[in-house]
């Protein structure tokens, strides 16, 4: 295991520390929780709240989300493990501005019943909570069975839409039926390189051969569909995309926002190698990028891998794409 | 041997000795979910058993029923993975019965079993056949209160228990996994035990006989 | 070698490709060089234009540094291989907007001599020229040797403040003085834990031991100061410090802006844990910490490590490194 | 053998036979570069010199110089690194020494080489004894002139520069790097012969050869 650490087990505290060092105008710790991050200017007064949180190991998830025109506050686990429910519930009463909160997180099971532990103890204060469980890997489960599917990269697009509709002083319904809405047409399929390391166990979370790669694997190295000889990057490019378009389907005269998302060891020029195949890949088949995203936006510590995420668009949704947000952990974009 | 009654301070010695043996299995349990899962079921167990000692060796309540639902409340804090949110929900479930009390019955250690498996099911939404922990939990709970309210012999409802328990385990070999992390390849998990009903399993054993030495001791 | 790629001599072309794809609102093609990159909106009348341009395989160096803001237009060459001269003139003939051109760029040879002959080019049909090089990677030669030093991640503080000052429409001469004061007040130190691979070449440009770790190393696998084991992470974030601190040196009392740079394949979460040491270790020294960036801003592939740049801040740098600028390649930034 | 003139084919004909000797040490060449620099060498020496022979073939300028300077702009446009650029500016040095002449002479030669070294001086730096591609350049310059000048026979004087050029390079395993890869661990380059000053000298030779060839044909 080569990492720039100190104690495994201070890992995910240590980070935390840094961040707040490095970004105190953006966020801040919970009074009641350490591992509860919430915006420096939390509550936002009549604002509809909105949380996330899950294991560690994939910044810019979870907490690089929170910000102006994003997310409210977040709930920190492990490496990749659950926050606590009781953490969750610091978080809830910190950023509710009375308008109430939405819970917004990836489909694993840890976090789901951790979550609606939250959402009980919550609506015993009077906090009124609604969840929306983001399940976009179409590798995970068939379609027919999407809500067993795992949560990946796509959830970018629900925490951007649903943190821009919030931002419009929409109503807890309206802020959940827009995240709903974005998590129905969301579709993401990844594919893996090599593996990574929990600090605490100190050994790779599975074995790969120098030649092989893992189609469909989740992050965290959740089985995926097949395990082949590594391909070139077009036919990667090709087998995600097709696997992606023919899920939601997408259909000629569709507008799709797209993420091509790196899992962390993976270099930009290669993203943009693959992203490239795939704007050829959807112009064939009709579909127009309305906005393109590349980069590290779901990661798993020193994995490499990509994995590929389209939204369909409608008007509302490009109008909330491109609503102004704040992170220093993402990249910028422009109003398309 | 029918009308025992049991404070807290019986309960709680019996729960600390039994947290403690769990501290022996941890290397099984790891294997057992590297199988199928993410292998930290070890260190879950580790981490749960610990704060369960702690919080029980000085609990804040002398209610029962809450300091139940307390004790579950410090197991997730430290573990909030899937297991230890679901024993978690099973101590919450479990408190929840006997709120209020002080002292509680064997009629009432029944209360608490369905409370923890209606706290699992509630939180987890599996079933009995879906190759968790339910698969050890529910027929112990079941075959302790047939057995109890047939003879009303508690050390052998408690061994009966076991027995269920530990075939409830067996039968996790031949089942495809419904819940965690095994459903994404269900068919991958056929002929491999589970280790969550395998910790469950060692939990009852330990339960059940540190409760039969102190009704034998009682005797 | 592990890559997502088709063929390794077309790495390049297609990265420039799917960039093109994914940001047309952002940046073009040079019209005479598929291998110069210029602002969408090139030239801006009346405003000193900024040119940068070195090898390929460190995004979001060189490209990732163009738009408003920051720079007008780059040239790109093969991994890590200078561009040519003709590509420079190329873009300084485009991003011309009457005011001059100042090339900023890192100190190697390859690119140094290029620029040199693309200057003299531009000189021979009228175009003012100036040039700024940097050179701020302390371990590459001792201090009174400066002008030897490779430059590596601490260019992003001139890029950022010299295309902040060419935005308040200063002249060529002061642009170019801008830059100057922030290469003498920036140093750099990094460190390498793992090689990576030029895609042509096929096989990886160094070899180090699993539990090593190279102190001082280029980000082209240049040699370092010392091959030492794996140390902790406090001791490396100790070791960088140290150096950067002393070598300017930086005193109590001053204030700087703080980069803790990935090469590539180290998570987010380790870089914050350096950061998070640095910050301490800075706070010690009695230097305070004005801002501080987090992330890839300079990486070679799927390289792991790390490197630190500090930068020695007045009223007018404070100024300018907030002053509002856009890449889609760059984390989002916020005032101070 | 004083008097002898050369056109633009007879030039473009040494240097396209030049350019292609040069391959055949490609392998030689990223193996010394590899030692104290990147190891591009042989794939710089080797594009360099496909830029040569694809401009040399098919020159759209009747002027040397002109014809000169473009050769070296080519080869920078697919080669720009150290070496290319160096190579380059060689070229446009040489190119500049003889512009507007369609017919070159000893004399000419002679201006060519020195204003190879001016372009790779006043780009590079560099002096003799910094161990770079001046190193054997220089010497073969010097030496053709000073034998021409006494002698005035080109043979002799191609020879003489060649031995010359050979101990330049031999030279610069004794000498430390002040630029390039190996000046930022400099003693690290002693007891290593530099690549760069290796090509010169491989190119020095098979262009004297050639030269040479085609003077004894002429005779
Ligand atoms: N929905 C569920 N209901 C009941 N038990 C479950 C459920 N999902 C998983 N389990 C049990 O939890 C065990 C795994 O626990 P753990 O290792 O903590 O999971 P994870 O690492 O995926 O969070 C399984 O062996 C199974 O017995
Ligand atoms: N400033 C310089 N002046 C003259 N020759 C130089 C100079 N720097 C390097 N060289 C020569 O160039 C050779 C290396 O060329 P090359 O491999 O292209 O360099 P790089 O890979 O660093 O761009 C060296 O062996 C040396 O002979
Ligand atoms: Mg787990
Ligand atoms: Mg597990
Ligand atoms: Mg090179
Ligand atoms: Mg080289």
């Amino acid at each position: 295991m080569k990492k720039l650490m100190n104690d495994p087990l201070q890992f995910v505290d240590e980070t935390i520390s840094g961040i707040l060092k490095a970004y105190p105008f953006h966020l801040r710790l919970t009074k009641e929780s350490p591992r509860g991050l919430v915006r420096a200017d939390a509550p936002v007064k009549g604002k509809v709240a909105i949380c996330t949180g899950g294991g560690s190991g994939h910044i810019p998830l979870f907490l690089g989300y929170v910000g102006p025109g994003l997310l409210d506050g977040v709930s920190i686990g492990n490496v990749f493990a659950s926050p606590s429910a009781d953490t969750m519930l610091a978080v809830t009463k910190e950023v509710n501005g009375g308008a109430g909160v939405l819970y917004l997180f990836g489909n694993y099971s840890g976090d789901t019943m951790n979550f609606e532990m939250a959402a009980e103890m919550a609506s015993m204060e009077d906090i009124p909570v609604q969840s929306s469980v983001a399940a976009d890997d179409v590798a995970s489960a068939p379609a027919s069975q999407k809500e067993r599917r795992r949560g990946i990269a796509g959830i970018f697009f629900a925490y951007k839409i649903a943190g821009a509709k919030a931002d419009t002083m929409a109503n807890l319904d309206e802020v959940k039926a827009a995240a709903d809405r974005v998590i129905a047409n969301t579709c993401t399929m990844g594919v893996a390189l090599s593996p990574c390391t929990i600090p605490a166990v100190g050994k790779p979370n599975f074995t790969i051969a120098e030649d092989e790669m893992e189609i469909g694997m989740g992050i965290h190295g959740e089985p995926g569909i097949e395990r082949t000889k590594l391909k070139k990057a077009d036919e990667v490019a090709a087998i995600m995309a097709e696997r992606v378009i023919n899920d939601l389907p997408f259909k000629s005269g569709d507008e799709a926002a797209m993420l091509m998302n790196g899992l962390g060891a993976t270099p930009p020029e290669e993203l943009f190698i693959l992203s490239s195949k795939v704007h050829d890949i959807l112009k064939a088949h009709g579909i127009k990028v309305y906005k393109t995203f590349v980069g590290e936006y779901a990661t798993s510590m020193e994995m490499a891998g990509a994995s590929l995420s389209l939204l369909r668009l409608d008007d509302e949704f490009k109008k909330l794409l491109d609503a102004p947000a704040f992170s220093p952990f993402l990249p910028q974009w422009r109003k398309s | 041997m029918t009308g025992i009654t049991l404070n807290r301070a019986d309960l709680t010695s019996v729960l600390i000795r039994a947290a403690g043996d769990m501290k022996g299995h941890v290397d099984q349990l790891r294997d057992l979910d590297a199988v199928m899962g993410d292998g930290d079921l070890g260190v879950t167990v580790g981490m749960g058993s610990d704060a369960m000692i702690a919080y029980l060796s000085a609990p804040d309540e002398t209610d029962i029923g809450k300091m139940l639902v307390k004790c579950g409340m410090n197991v997730n804090k430290v573990n909030p993975s899937t297991f230890g949110t679901l024993q978690a929900s099973a101590f919450m479930g479990a408190g929840k019965a006997v709120l209020n009390k002080t002292e509680i019955t064997v009629v009432d250690l029944i209360s608490m079993g369905n409370g923890a498996i209606d706290g699992i099911k509630k939180r987890g939404k599996a079933e009995v056949g879906d190759k968790t922990m339910l698969d050890s939990l529910v027929p112990a709970v079941e075959t302790f209160q047939r057995s109890f309210t047939e003879k009303e012999d508690i050390v052998e409802a408690l061994k009966a228990a076991v027995s269920a328990a530990e075939a409830g385990m067996l039968a996790t070999d031949h089942m495809k996994a419904k819940f965690g992390r095994g459903s994404w390849r269900p068919d991958g998990t056929v002929g491999k035990r589970d280790g969550g009903a395998t910790a469950f399993y060692y939990m009852i054993e330990s339960f059940a006989g540190h409760l039969r030495d102190l009704v034998n001791n009682r005797v």
